[in-house]
């Protein structure tokens, strides 16, 4: 069952890579879609189709001043962004993204690491990746980066709750905490968006939330705080914020394939882990759609959602079907 | 606080759905360059005869219609050995400051030679002000980066009436 | 937060005091607390881009106090213009107000007629109009676009850039510059009408609505856009008329006023236009006031090219040879012409003396242009009454129980033109 | 002046009140009404009404009339174009006439944009032609002397020109040629208009028909900056404006002072302001090299190795002063050498006697004087002396200024009996004799002027400021010391000095000299350090013109180096003298001293003269030494002379031929004809001359002019 250690390596080494580069075509995918839903044609001139875009920005921002405020408080300041980033890496470990295959004498499991407990270890690394935004926010000492991580700080918390409730349901019905056995399980049943609907947009709408996105970007709205938390970083320290930022989209992204839409299953052919990037791909497009289509709700409605909307829903959701669970 | 039917909010998911398959507006600007109309006010242009004389005397009245004051005009006279314009005198420095130029055309309006016209390129920025400085030479010279222009016959003025009819 | 003090009102049924508070004061019981955060939004901040200054004292998200600096943009304009003949003095008031350009070219343009006596040519009067009313439609996508970009809106600029282009074409072809035109000259316009220009102007007539009601499908019942808009930044119709706000602001907050109509000038009285008002005051009205406002205007275009296609041929400016530049052949063959453009250009054609004051409704409001002449070829003294100015001054009374995120809402709502402010 | 003295004229339905005899352009000014005019010019003399401009319709003549060619009369009802229709047709026409055959110049023309015939087109003309036809063509432009140039096609035929060359200059150079359609301005005889005046006619031509060669196509009217400053070329201060563009000095015009002035300039103020940018103009400090000639300096080096030399010199220094230096300079170097370093050694151009101011009477009065011996004469009062033989006066030379000065005093001459009897007298003298105007303050007192308001005396001094640093250099210290001998630095202020052979002469037995002049020329071979000069077109300042009129000089253009009040301030600096570098409060200080504080901003644009004073009795110096046989040589500064009119080409022929001057009586005696070389002996020197006879020269007197008189001075003999 259990791989050697040299094989979660490589797979490790692996995953890293890809997701890093996941993460940098993510950025040249977001400019392409939305520029194309405003009429825009995107990046188009590093490399075919500006596919060399992000290699560009990465040589750009490596070579950039790494700007560092008088005051800030170095070691918390140089450190956040690292912390975050490597949250928010850690927690794709657990994400199965294939079946496993039997390659010469080994058997390769489709995961870094299949954990017991996978989902709380990934609540947990999102938990902790928050501390990066809120820490690296107040140590650059900087009136806007405060207010973006007080921000970060109560929508994270508040979010991360509704999160949470809102995959009960498919925890309860899936019977474990272990994301292989929910996707095996719902390959022997049933995808779970079907009777886990509410819970599934709880999730989304919670996720979209916990890592940022528009429509509820508040804690870096432009317009209002600059940049939020990381108005005073600038170079490297800023591309690793932005790592964390698309890494954890994609990990949610991931996690919602995983949880409702049957992992690396599809209906046809057993792809494997196309199937897993194809559906993906297309709640990350979901991302992007709601970015370029609504404005940017207000703080206090935000948190009225959340409180109010997502986290009743979320609650009654998990009742209901810890209730219909124990009664079928 | 809620109004109106909630499935409108959805609406705008389609707006903005829908552009994807439409073309893109914006132009690819090195590559194309799109046709400025007939009147485009940009880069001026010094005009010389057929004869290779210069049209521009050196009247100055250029300069005093620039609301920019951004031109400078030097003149001097004609010699036998050294002409330079048809008239008497001519323009020995002649300059316009770019980096001032409001592009009002007030120049063209005023010059009675028609020596100076603004004519159709845009492309005149640079990395430092004292270039924007432009000499007579240089606008004198054929211009290196050709706009196209729209079709004139469509989109300029028809005969003007006192034309017509004197 | 109430903005009232101990000062008496301006008038009964107005909460505004006066002198007009300008400044957000921080309540009593807030003051000196350690919990106040005073921010800076601007001059250097996205959403001021260098301009604006807004000194915010934050408690939590909430505004409590604020307080405006401005003279970002100051380019003495008025000053500059007194220098400047008559003639070039036209190339200064479409920068003041860089959106509204035409009809601030307008205004001053209509000064100086007014004081010369100038008849203008019935083709120039319907053209102004006609570009007057693009103009608006112009200024007001800019503005939706924007302000849609400030709530974090972001693909609705792109769409009302794509209209605001086409616009901006259009003056491309009739007057050679996208924005700032000198089209309008004492006593007409400065060339006659390109052929052109009919066929594409409909086209453009012809699509706008339907630009409009997209416009109105992405946020106009969109549950984030209402919540953002509705209820915020109130100005009852009462503090509207104290403060002196015109245009859609004022219009926004129920009053049924518009220059166009109440003192009709160009061709507004031949036209047919409804002036819309919403009655609530708040950032949503005044988004619909500039919609509907797009849709009227849309119809006016297309009411003056009917006109002026019947025009083809008619003088497009008045023949007044000691104001107007001659004809170009005539400067070859006629001595009189010479001098006559050679005065016109260098000295500029004298206006009589006195002052007046013009008005017109701009698409930020009444824009007036008060000018004194004292007989010479300059003007003795400019000054223009700036409805961006006006509208920036009801900022502080707007901003009550205000969070950070409002107050981008609500002073985009003003649709100030810092430009315009500070001259 | 009472209302019964006063007629009632209307004008376009005003009702206005003016003296008898006011001209009609006046008159109508003073109802408020403009009569555009082209040829009408009362500086000129009686008006011709030759461009029909003014055409109005007056009540009781059929026809339409030239204004200015009427006078006001009790009654008269004059309606102008601006009620008249006929008027304003007339004038139209009279527009639309003078433009037929008007060259399409415009755009190259010098006047283009400060010409009358543009504005009055402009303003009254019609809009368009009815001339379809070619115009008439001359050859242009002549040239009819280095500096005017003439385009016959754009002349209107005013004849203002040549009614100021008969009339005012009263050379008779300029003249109308032929009739009709056919005349023509031309010079007399096709000879090159060659006079000191002659500029005025280029100021005076409403059209460009009269242009400037050293302005041609230089600036435009709407790209200069006119400076109002005062002259400072000759005594006189002519007030003019410097024209500037781009920060370089491009034409002088007349500023009218109708009590210094009345508008007009002579050639040397109007065109020898190239002098700033000759060739040799320096503009580093330079220090002597031996062999090698000048080393450029730095200027704290240059003010560093000054130091050095005052220091040396140990208070032994002689200070040799130009005359067009400002008060405030001569104030400020007054400062520094006497006070910081007791150097009290001036030597001043000429002597200037306060004795006058007693006096003291406006130029202009000399015009409405009825009888003045004159000595001899300065530029513009050449012009004020001819106005007023015009206006009738008696115009007397009075000879040789010493002697005449007793003649006259004598009860016995007639002369002298008329002017004790005659209320408005004028006395001139000019020359380098008689202790700057001592004599002739005695004259006038003996002839009882003080009495007589319109009665005064003009000494003609050849320094433009001679008697304001006179009086700046002494102000500027109570202390007196005794001369220095041998000298241990000779420190020569300005080019006149340097250029005078007697400062030179001081040189010789200098130790060491200092020279601050603006040209390289003049200092080359005796100066161990040169300061670069300015100019008075380049200085803030004031000068004492000779009424001793306080005027304003201003700072038309930055000089090349620093101005002499700057660095003065900065070298006194080093001597613990406080002298500030900037005019208006050295200026202060010295109005504290001697012109009872009147402060600097209100000296003024036309400045006013300052009343008669109780002068005190003039010093008269003992009577020089009868000198020996043989005639009496008159060194004498010809206005056309000098450094700055050396470098201006257009100048040259201005300058005084190499020539002596002989009465005809001397002449006679020795045979001697006119344009004969002669040869002029004096102490066993000699210098090849021609002979020019002069009848005004009261015999025993020769005339040679300094830059021509070599080292020739007291009695002279000259032979064939």
């Amino acid at each position: 069952m259990t791989d050697p250690w040299w094989i979660s390596l490589i797979k490790a080494f692996l995953i890293i890579n890809l997701l890093l580069l996941l993460f940098a075509y993510m950025t040249w995918v977001e400019r392409k879609v939305l520029a194309r839903m405003q009429l825009r044609y995107g990046p188009n001139r590093v490399g075919p189709f500006g596919l060399l875009q992000p290699i560009a920005d990465l040589i750009k921002l490596i070579r950039k001043e790494s700007f560092f405020p008088a005051s800030a408080v170095d070691v918390l300041y140089i450190a956040a962004p690292v912390f975050s980033s490597f949250t928010a890496l850690a927690a794709f470990s657990v994400i199965p993204f294939g079946p496993g295959w039997h390659i010469w004498k080994w058997n390769v499991s489709g995961e870094v690491a299949n954990l017991p407990i996978a989902l709380v270890v990934i609540f947990a690394l999102s938990s902790l990746g928050i501390y990066g935004f809120i820490v690296g926010g107040w140590a650059s000492d900087s009136k806007y980066a405060l207010l973006g991580s007080m921000r970060t700080c109560a929508q994270m918390v508040s979010y991360e709750v509704s999160l949470t409730f809102a995959v009960l349901g498919v925890v309860l019905m899936g019977q474990s905490l272990s994301l292989v056995d929910i996707v095996q399980k719902q390959a022997s049943t049933f995808w779970f968006f079907g009777p886990q609907f509410v819970g599934l947009v709880v999730f989304f709408v919670a996720g979209v939330a916990e890592t940022n996105r528009p429509p509820f970007d508040l804690p870096e709205a432009d317009t209002e705080l600059v940049a939020g938390y990381h108005t005073e970083y600038s170079g490297m320290r800023f591309g690793l914020f932005q790592m964390g930022e698309y890494v954890n989209m994609i990990t949610l992204s991931a996690l919602a394939v995983t949880l409702f839409f049957g992992g690396w299953y599809g209906p046809w052919a057993p792809l494997g882990p196309l199937w897993f990037l194809l559906k993906l791909f297309v709640i990350l497009f979901l991302f992007l759609w709601l970015r370029a289509t609504l404005p940017r709700l207000r703080y206090d409605q935000l948190m009225r959602v959340g409180w109010k909307v997502l986290l009743p829903a979320a609650t009654i959701n998990a009742v209901v079907t810890a209730a219909l669970v124990v009664a079928l | 606080m809620a109004r109106g039917n909630p499935i409108d909010s959805v609406k705008g998911f389609g707006v903005t759905f829908k552009q994807i398959f439409k073309k893109p507006i914006t132009q690819q600007y090195p590559e194309y360059k799109r046709p400025v109309y007939p009147r485009f006010r940009g880069r001026h242009r010094l005009h010389v005869h057929e004869n290779g004389l210069e049209k521009c005397v050196g009247c100055s009245l250029c300069a005093a219609a620039c609301p920019a004051d951004c031109i400078r005009v030097v003149a001097a006279e004609n010699t036998a050995d050294n002409r330079v314009s048809a008239g008497e005198r001519y323009a020995r420095i002649y300059e316009i400051n770019m980096s001032r130029c409001i592009f009002c055309g007030y120049c063209e309006l005023a010059c009675p030679f028609d020596a100076i016209t603004l004519g159709n390129e845009y492309e005149i920025s640079e990395y430092s002000r004292d270039d924007l400085i432009y000499t007579k030479d240089m606008l004198l010279a054929e211009p290196i980066k050709k706009v196209p222009v729209a079709d004139r016959d469509l989109y300029d003025t028809p005969i003007p009436y006192y034309q017509e009819h004197s | 937060m109430a903005i009232a003090s101990d000062r008496p009102r301006i008038y009964e049924s107005s909460r505004v005091p006066s002198p007009i508070p300008t400044v957000l004061q921080v309540p009593e019981e807030l003051r000196g607390s350690e919990d106040l955060l005073q921010v800076n939004f601007g001059p250097n901040h996205p959403s001021t881009h260098g301009v604006l200054r807004l000194i915010v004292d934050l408690h939590g998200e909430n505004v409590v106090g604020l307080e405006a600096v401005i003279g970002y943009l100051h380019t003495g304009f008025e000053k500059n213009m007194e220098q400047k003949t008559w003639w070039k003095a036209i190339t200064y008031p479409e920068r003041i107000d860089y959106l509204s350009f035409q009809n601030n070219e307008l205004v001053f343009v209509l000064a100086i007629e007014k004081l010369l006596g100038l008849e203008v040519p019935e083709k120039a009067t319907w053209m102004r109009t006609c570009l007057c009313e693009l103009n608006r439609i112009h200024s007001h996508l800019v503005w939706l676009g924007t302000a849609a970009l400030e709530l974090g809106a972001i693909s609705m600029f792109w769409y009302c850039f794509r209209e605001r282009d086409s616009v901006l074409d259009l003056y491309e072809m009739v007057c050679g510059a996208r924005m700032h035109t000198r089209y309008f000259q004492a006593g007409g316009l400065a060339e006659d009408i390109p052929r052109g220009f009919f066929p594409e102007a409909r086209k453009f007539v012809d699509w706008m609505p339907k630009a409009v009601d997209d416009y109105e499908r992405l946020v106009d019942q969109n549950e984030i856009w209402l919540e953002r808009t509705k209820g915020l930044g109130l100005l009852s119709a009462e503090d509207a008329i104290a403060l002196g706000q015109s245009g859609p602001v004022l219009r926004g907050s129920g009053v049924d006023w518009d220059l166009r109509r109440a003192q009709p000038y160009l061709a507004y009285e031949q036209l047919d236009f409804r002036v819309p008002t919403y009655p609530n005051g708040d950032v949503w009205d005044r988004y619909k006031v500039h919609m509907d406002e797009m849709r009227e205007s849309t119809r006016i275009v297309a009411q003056c090219l009917d006109r002026l296609e019947g025009m083809e041929g008619q003088p497009w400016i008045a023949d007044d040879r000691k104001v107007v530049l001659p004809p170009r052949e005539e400067l070859h063959t006629s001595m009189e012409s010479l001098i006559h453009h050679f005065k016109i250009v260098t000295e500029g054609y004298r206006v009589p003396e006195g002052e007046v004051y013009v008005a017109l409704e701009s698409a930020r409001g009444e824009l007036g242009c008060y000018v004194v002449s004292d007989g010479g070829p300059k003007p003795w003294r400019v000054k223009f009454r700036a409805p961006s100015f006006v509208a920036l001054e009801a900022t502080a009374t707007c901003m009550t129980d205000a969070l950070v995120a409002d107050l981008i809402a609500i002073v985009g709502s003003l649709d100030t033109v810092m430009g315009e402010v500070d001259r | 002046m009472s209302a019964t003295e006063l007629v009632t004229v209307t004008v376009d339905g005003r009702e206005v009140h003016v003296p008898p005899g006011t001209g009609l352009v006046e008159t109508a000014l003073a109802a408020g009404v403009e009569i555009p005019v082209f040829c009408y010019e009362p500086r000129l003399g009686a008006a011709v009404g030759a461009c029909r401009m003014c055409l109005c319709e007056i009540e009781g003549m059929p026809k339409l009339q030239a204004a200015c060619t009427l006078t006001a009369t009790n009654g008269m009802i004059v309606r102008t174009a601006q009620t008249s229709e006929r008027a304003a047709e007339g004038q139209e026409a009279t527009l639309e006439f003078i433009l037929v055959n008007h060259p399409l110049d415009c755009p190259v023309c010098d006047k283009g944009g400060e010409c009358p015939l543009q504005d009055l087109t402009f303003r009254w003309g019609p809009g368009n032609t009815r001339m379809t036809f070619p115009k008439r063509t001359f050859e242009k432009p002549i040239p009819i002397s280095p500096a005017i140039a003439l385009d016959r096609e754009r002349c209107i035929l005013c004849y203002r020109c040549t009614r100021f060359s008969e009339s005012v200059a009263e050379d008779g150079q300029l003249v109308a040629l032929n009739r009709g359609a056919e005349s023509v301005i031309a010079t007399f005889e096709d000879e090159p208009y060659l006079a000191p005046f002659s500029g005025n006619v280029i100021e005076l031509c409403p059209v460009g028909a009269l242009t400037s060669t050293q302005y041609r196509f230089e600036a435009r009217p709407w790209e200069i900056q006119n400076v109002p400053t005062v002259c400072g070329l000759c005594p006189v201060g002519c007030n003019i404006q410097a024209t500037t563009r781009e920060g370089k000095v491009k034409r002088i015009l007349s500023r009218n002072h109708p009590e210094v002035d009345e508008g007009w300039l002579c050639d040397k103020g109007r065109f020898a302001f190239t002098h700033l940018r000759a060739r040799d103009r320096i503009a580093d400090p330079l220090r002597r090299v031996r062999r090698r000639g000048f080393d450029v300096l730095s200027w704290d080096d240059a003010l560093g190795e000054a130091a050095e030399l005052l220091m040396q010199a140990q208070g032994r220094i002689v200070t040799a002063l130009s005359g067009s230096e400002t008060v405030e300079q001569a104030y400020a170097l007054g400062r520094l050498m006497r006070a910081g370093l007791g150097a009290h050694t001036g030597v001043l151009p000429e002597e200037t006697s306060p004795a006058l101011d007693a006096f003291r009477l406006p130029l202009s009065a000399i015009r409405d004087a009825e009888l003045e011996p004159v000595a001899e004469r300065a530029p513009i009062v050449e012009l004020w002396v001819k106005a007023a033989r015009r206006q009738g006066a008696q115009v007397e030379q009075a000879g040789d200024a010493l002697e005449g000065c007793r003649r006259l005093a004598d009860k016995r001459n007639a002369l002298g009996k008329s002017l004790r009897e005659s209320e408005r007298a004028i006395l001139i003298w000019s020359g380098e004799e008689g202790a700057g105007g001592a004599h002739l303050a005695a004259l006038a007192k003996e002839l009882g002027f003080a009495g007589k308001p319109a009665s005064g005396a003009f000494h003609l001094p050849c320094t433009p400021n001679g008697r304001g640093i006179a009086d700046a250099w002494a102000a500027a210290s109570d202390d007196e010391g005794p001369n220095p001998e041998p000298i241990g630095l000779l420190f020569v202020s300005g080019d006149e000095a340097a250029a005078d052979p007697n400062v030179r002469a001081l040189a010789e037995r200098a130790e060491r000299v200092i020279v601050n002049a603006m040209f390289q020329g003049l200092a080359v071979g005796w100066a161990d350090l040169v300061l670069p000069g300015t100019s008075y077109l380049e200085r803030d300042g004031t000068y004492v013109n000779l009424e001793g009129r306080l005027q304003r000089l201003r700072r038309a253009v930055i000089p090349p180096a620093p101005d002499e009040l700057a660095w003065i301030s900065k070298l006194a600096e080093r001597f613990a003298v406080e002298v500030s570098p900037h005019a208006s409060a050295v200026f202060a200080e010295v109005s504290e001293r001697i012109y009872d504080g009147l402060p600097f901003g209100e000296v003024g644009e036309e400045a006013p003269l300052r009343t008669r004073s109780e002068a005190p009795a003039p010093q008269l110096p003992s009577e020089p030494a009868a000198e020996g046989k043989g005639l009496r040589l008159v060194r004498y500064r010809p206005l056309f002379s000098g450094p700055a009119v050396e470098r201006v080409p257009e100048l040259q022929f201005q300058r005084p031929a190499p020539e002596v001057e002989l009465s005809p009586g001397d002449a006679g005696r020795r045979g001697i004809a006119p344009g004969e070389t002669v040869t002029v002996t004096h102490n066993g020197t000699s210098l090849q001359l021609r002979a020019r006879i002069t009848k005004s020269l009261r015999e025993g007197i020769v005339r040679i002019a300094a830059e021509h008189a070599g080292e020739l001075g007291g009695t002279v003999e000259v032979a064939k």
